[in-house]
């Protein structure tokens, strides 16, 4: 894997198919802490931390243990153990070491165990099959995308306090209307990535247009039935 | 016992004494936009008619049709938001009329109109419009309010949505005839092309050419010099700083000098990437609005320097015609916190080591940026 | 990093309207009216039926810079009645009625200011209760009473509110008066020097022709560019001498004091004439005539206003200001039967008619009132961030520097009230802190 | 009995009330076919999960002895279910399970299958949970697939459920000259049209608070 690739995985991560915006995971936490900037740090630091060492963890167990055993189908179940007794691990040794961080983290890392970016990344790692570098780069970039999501959301927010908002839509229903115009933003991103061709990156490419439920299969859908009516 | 009226002071107002509101600035805007929509009128109707080269006359009058209508959605949809949300005590008719005046909802339509491809399908135009207009500005509760452009808000949604509409609809059906216009504008043209050489210049007439304006592109953008005029009289008025154009003019000038001489070219090559493009367009009248560009000094300069740095990023490095706007909404982000920084820094007075935070992030991303333009943008 | 320059901008003045218009007086008030509890508590030392002597004390602030309040007429005590402040308040005052007798207490007959020393001088000023005319109403001894060195006295004389013109009618008529005052005030304080700095206009030429030859040697004259607020002591120390201070004008080894405080010093000690009276300007497009008038501390302004030919008759009362003080700092009064002050310096009577039932547009954030604020704070984002009501917000901000000179309201082009959400922000901030 | 039932479509409705729930109700509104099937898993599990958790509880012993990981045994439960699920949908409609993606999956971790557990099987008996289980899940069912009729018909012109093209509205813009805004089914469009609803219904709550404040003030004048 050369830097070309790394590039391109994480701004692809990070921007293009981001965690949030494009992919609908931790749409939760999305909307219920980002409303000050200080939590939001905090919550993201915690998810950026959780999401790639329970990647890791799941993806060695579900490489070397699940596969080997024939236990796949129970990948769900392990995998939400997993990240429990991962938070709780982490809960304790920040509590122990670092109790100063504790008590800024502390309050969000439970919330994590219900995260479903964590337990989302940790699927699709194994569901499409990535290799062990791209699986951790992949780790990174969604909790970069993260934290960058909820550090502009939470200063838009912070702002939109401030601004002369029509009743209806104080609140979540104006940060759903920012969303949208983030995720707008975000994927015209598409292309400042450096350009590879490699297997790795094929592999992508085709989770890209699998998962990507938007435009193509909508377009044949409606070009057929117009057709059927010209006839 | 008499009574008197009791408001809060001070009781004079210069927008009172000298004239010089709001209202009079946005008719400064409009002023010096007169120039754009000239040559726009000039470019594509009067010169396709004198040519005589058209397939009907609702076709050779096209852009005047949209010059007009899309203004118009745009008040209506302003007129209707007002009257669903009843905001500011507006109860009745004569009210919503005021309101009207002071909303000033034509800018957002013009402004999207100007900065699109000309022979752009009416509904997709004037649904991106209402877009623009509604979620833009409107949800966020009207003039003044918005975080993000307007304008921008629905060019972005119309590229986002409406992809396959804009790529042909750049060009005047006089232009079609010509066989040296290879692809649309001379940005997409550069964006297929293999390597960076002088022709593309060329094929559009010279580097004068590109000055006057008389090339395929949307409505208001192709003509920098009718923009000049109007950058110059917002100058001279004071409804806009000449940093944000120069500043943002002057990076985007460097770093494309720069990655121009890596490859050997000479000093054509950043002049094309100012002239063509809406990069004029989207200095004078989008970068610099008021309500969504830093206020002091500082961040205006700061502003400007990572908004060059971002529209040679996704022009070179992404291939995006659109490249200018939405390296503008990208830049409304970034420059909440640019604002929210140098206004801390200003009451403060001095930099300290404390205070001197934000500087230090903006340099880091200053130079990543710049390397990676200069690395990524050679061809 | 640099300090950044003081914003300036020049404002209209108006002022040609009462200079044009006539200068009278009137010392002879039918009663004047003390109020007891502005700016705090007083302990009132007469009672009711008495008679007093002008110049006789009749009320004392006790505390930190406490000074006595004398009586400005001699006659006699009445019932202390409830009366509108300039401070937009009813207040409790104390009311004297006028016998019209001008008898002056001894204390101050027969000064002989050549001999008194500095300490002399300054209880001269303790005991008359002089009190800083431009505005604040701080008593003039606190300030000299300092064992720092002083520079320089320098002489207020910018007058940056439209509409006023009641210091520069004083120096008018009594300039000799000012540069006395201004000789004793330079010795009270052991001073080098004394500046008498007024505003770089037309109208003022006329006063530097009659200041120019009274000029003793160590007395100059400074040149203050037309702009807002020229007045402010931080503005006229900067311009004046270079330096900037933290929080008194001392430190800087300044002291400031306003033409009118020190014409009533040099009357003091010339004529023995306790301060009782200044002039006070009566303007406004709503008014018949316009003009300056030396009254009474105390007087009911509804007589002054008689004076001038009264508001005129086509106006619409409700929808005409009575503002008492400048335009930029003062306040718009509910009724014009109020009393006026030692600090108060004009009443102006503005149309409002066309600006009623207008609608602005909402605040852009053009940050026009950041460009102007003298203290570099941004109005309009403390507006909003009141709106949230983030106090450590507004302190960042610099909420507590403001000092609600009225500009960013002046300067909006959408009319938006930012001064008084300043207000609101920094009340806020006030109590949150205590 | 009938108030259980259908409190989890207006009054207590997961998603628009709660807001919980809301990344697959982003996600899979693409078309009403997803929706369809999500609802149908969904309240499969919630149902099941209710049941199981309010049978559990009956026992007081296993109550108390289960009360301080009462957290996971739940959580397992639940993933035990969405596993169920998740291979019935797989051998069942392989095309669905496998546009629906790992959101199935993540059932596990919605909030409202855990919440409703928590607060409400825990403490119920289990017909009760069973008909608060329904209630929740078609509730919660009928927002998305309302989220997702808007979304296709404006996105794509028609409707289709299994193949066959059961609403077709393409005449209609065909009359009109426009096509079908494709925004709406991409994901901005998820996002905006969530953003919208939510702010109709916050203005209708608001209408109803000013209202309810209306009528109280003219009790008080009249008293």
């Amino acid at each position: 894997m050369n830097m070309a690739q790394v590039i391109t995985i994480l701004i692809s991560t990070i921007f293009i198919e981001n965690i949030i915006l494009s992919q609908f995971l931790g749409i939760c936490s999305f909307l219920g802490v980002s409303k000050k900037r200080s939590s939001a740090i905090g919550m993201s630091i915690s998810v950026l931390v959780v999401i790639i060492l329970a990647t890791l963890v799941t993806w060695l167990l579900y490489n070397y243990v699940l596969v080997v055993f024939d236990l796949v189908y129970l990948k769900t179940i392990i995998f939400i153990l997993v990240i429990a007794s991962l938070v709780q691990i982490i809960e304790i040794i920040i509590k122990k070491f670092a109790p100063s961080l504790y008590k800024s983290l502390g309050i969000y890392l439970p919330l994590i165990t219900t995260n479903c970016a964590i337990l989302g990344i940790a699927l699709k790692t194994v569901n499409y099959g990535y290799g062990f570098g791209t699986m951790l780069l992949y780790a990174i970039g969604s909790g970069i995308g993260y934290f960058v999501v909820m550090y502009i959301f939470s200063v838009i927010r912070e702002e939109l306090e401030q601004r002369n908002l029509p009743k209806a839509m104080k609140g979540i229903p104006i940060a759903l209307v920012v969303a949208s115009i983030l995720a707008i933003l975000f994927s015209r991103y598409v292309g400042i990535a450096p350009k590879v061709e490699d297997e790795e990156e094929a592999l992508r490419e085709t989770y890209v247009i699998e998962n990507d439920i938007v435009e193509d299969e909508n377009i044949i859908y409606y070009d057929h039935n117009y057709e059927d009516l010209n006839i | 016992m008499e009574k008197y009226l009791v408001i809060k002071g001070p009781y004079l107002r210069s927008a009172d004494i000298t004239k010089r509101n709001t209202s009079t600035i946005m008719r400064d805007v409009l002023i010096a936009l007169l120039p754009s929509i000239a040559f726009a009128i000039y470019k594509n109707v009067v010169l396709v008619l004198i040519n005589g080269i058209y397939s009907s006359i609702y076709h050779a009058i096209y852009p005047i049709i949209t010059l007009i209508l899309a203004p118009l959605t745009s008040l209506i949809c302003e007129a209707i938001s007002l009257w669903v949300m009843k905001k500011r005590g507006i109860k009745t008719f004569k009210d919503l009329v005021e309101e009207l005046k002071v909303s000033y909802g034509i800018f957002p339509g013009l402004f999207i109109v100007l900065i699109s491809p000309t022979y752009i399908p009416l509904w997709v135009l004037l649904v991106s419009v209402a877009v623009g207009e509604v979620v833009g500005k409107m949800l966020f509760g009207g003039f003044g309010q918005n975080i993000f452009n307007p304008a921008l808000v629905g060019r972005a949604f119309m590229a986002f949505t409406f992809s396959s509409h804009l790529g042909d609809a750049y060009l005047t059906s006089y232009e079609l005839t010509i066989d040296a216009y290879s692809a649309a504008t001379p940005l997409t043209s550069y964006a297929k092309a293999g390597a960076a050489s002088i022709d593309i210049v060329n094929n559009y007439g010279g580097m004068f050419n590109l000055l006057i304006g008389n090339y395929p592109g949307a409505l208001g953008e192709t003509s920098t010099i009718a923009i000049l005029i109007g950058a110059i009289y917002l100058i001279i008025k004071d409804v806009i700083d000449w940093r944000i154009p120069v500043v943002y003019l002057g990076t985007m000038f460097f770093i494309t000098m720069i990655i121009g001489f890596i490859m050997g070219q000479g000093l054509w090559f950043p002049l094309f990437q100012i002239l063509t493009g809406g990069v004029a367009f989207g200095a004078v009248f989008m970068a610099t609005e008021p309500v969504t560009s830093p206020k002091t000094h500082l961040g205006r300069i700061m502003y400007a320097l990572l908004l060059g740095e971002l529209t040679v990023l996704f022009r070179l490095v992404g291939n995006m015609p659109e490249g200018v706007a939405t390296s503008i909404v990208t830049m409304n982000i970034v420059g909440l916190m640019i604002n929210k920084y140098v206004t801390k820094l200003r009451v403060e007075d001095k930099l300290t080591k404390k205070n001197c935070y934000g500087l230090v992030i903006f340099l880091v991303f200053f130079v990543l940026l710049f390397v990676y333009d200069v690395v990524m943008g050679v061809k | 990093m640099k300090k950044r320059p003081m914003p300036e901008v020049h404002i209209e003045g108006f002022k040609e309207m009462s200079i044009n218009g006539k200068t009278l007086e009137y010392l002879s008030p039918k009663s004047v009216f003390l109020p007891t509890n502005f700016p705090s508590e007083l302990s009132v030392l007469v009672k009711p039926g008495v008679r007093v002597l002008m110049g006789q004390k009749i009320m004392i602030k006790e505390g930190r810079f406490g000074y006595p309040i004398l009586s400005p007429i001699s006659g006699t005590v009445k019932e202390t009645i409830r009366k509108w402040h300039p401070s937009n308040k009813m207040i409790p005052m104390i009311e004297i009625e006028n016998d019209f007798k001008e008898e002056l207490v001894d204390t101050f007959k027969n000064l002989n200011p050549e001999k008194m020393t500095k300490d002399d001088l300054v209880n001269v000023m303790k005991d008359s209760g002089l009190l800083g005319m431009g505005g604040a109403g701080f008593p003039t001894y606190a300030k000299y009473e300092t064992d720092k060195p002083v520079d320089q006295v320098i002489i207020n004389l910018a007058e940056c509110e439209p509409f006023i013109t009641c210091d520069y009618t004083y120096v008018l008529n009594y300039p000799n008066e000012l540069i006395f005052g201004l000789k004793y005030m330079i010795k009270a304080s052991n001073a080098k020097s004394g500046v008498i700095a007024l505003k770089n206009k037309e109208i003022n030429n006329k006063l530097i022709d009659i200041l120019m030859p009274l000029l003793e040697n160590n007395m100059s004259l400074f040149l203050l560019n037309d702009v807002y607020p020229a007045g402010w002591e931080r503005y006229v120390i900067e311009k004046v001498t270079g330096k900037s201070y933290g929080v008194l004008p001392i430190e800087a080894g300044v002291i400031v004091n306003n033409a009118t405080t020190a014409i009533t010093f040099g009357r003091l000690l010339k004529e023995g004439l306790v301060p009782s009276c200044k002039y006070m300007t009566v303007t406004g497009d709503a008014m018949s005539e316009c003009g300056n008038v030396l009254m009474k501390f105390g007087t009911s302004v509804h007589e002054l206003l008689d004076l001038f030919n009264n508001v005129k008759e086509d106006v619409d009362k409700e929808k005409t200001l009575m503002i008492c003080g400048g335009p930029m700092t003062g306040n718009a009064m509910f009724s014009g039967d109020f009393v006026t002050t030692p600090t108060l310096g004009s009443v102006i009577a503005l149309r409002q008619e066309q600006y009623i039932g207008r609608r602005y547009p909402h605040c852009l954030g053009c940050g026009t009132c950041a460009k102007h604020c003298p203290v570099n704070l941004s109005p309009y984002q403390i507006r909003r961030t009141l709106r949230s009501g983030d106090v450590d917000e507004l302190i960042a901000l610099g909420i507590t520097k403001c000092i609600q000179c009225g500009q960013c309201s002046y300067v909006c082009p959408s009319h938006v009230e930012l001064t008084s959400d300043m207000l609101i922000a920094r009340d806020l901030v006030r109590k949150m802190k205590r | 009995m009938k108030d259980n039932f259908l409190k989890g479509f207006f009054k207590e409705n997961p998603l628009f009330t709660m807001l919980l729930g809301c990344c697959p109700a982003l996600a899979v509104t693409t078309t009403v076919e997803n929706a369809i099937g999500m609802t149908l898993a969904f309240t499969f599990v919630v149902v099941l999960s209710n049941l199981f958790i309010s049978l559990i509880n009956i026992n007081e012993k296993i109550k108390e002895l289960i009360q301080p990981v009462r957290i996971a045994v739940y959580i397992v439960i639940i993933a035990t279910l969405v596993t169920v699920v998740e291979m019935l949908m797989e051998a069942y409609f392989p095309s669905l399970y496998s546009s629906l993606g790992v959101f199935i999956s993540l059932i596990t971790v919605n909030c409202i299958v855990l919440g409703r557990a928590e607060a409400y099987a825990s403490k119920n008996k289990p017909l009760n949970s069973i008909v608060d289980g329904l209630s929740m899940g078609l509730g919660y069912g009928m927002a998305i697939i309302m989220i997702a009729f808007l979304r296709e018909v404006l996105g794509a012109g028609s409707i289709t459920i299994w193949g066959s093209a059961k609403l077709s509205l393409i005449p209609v813009f065909n009359f009109l000259r426009i096509e079908p805004i494709s925004f709406f089914v991409s994901s901005p469009g998820a996002f905006l049209v969530l953003g919208l609803i939510l702010g109709v219904i916050q203005a209708i709550n608001n209408k109803k608070v000013l209202k309810n404040k209306n009528k109280r003030q003219s009790k008080k004048e009249v008293k």
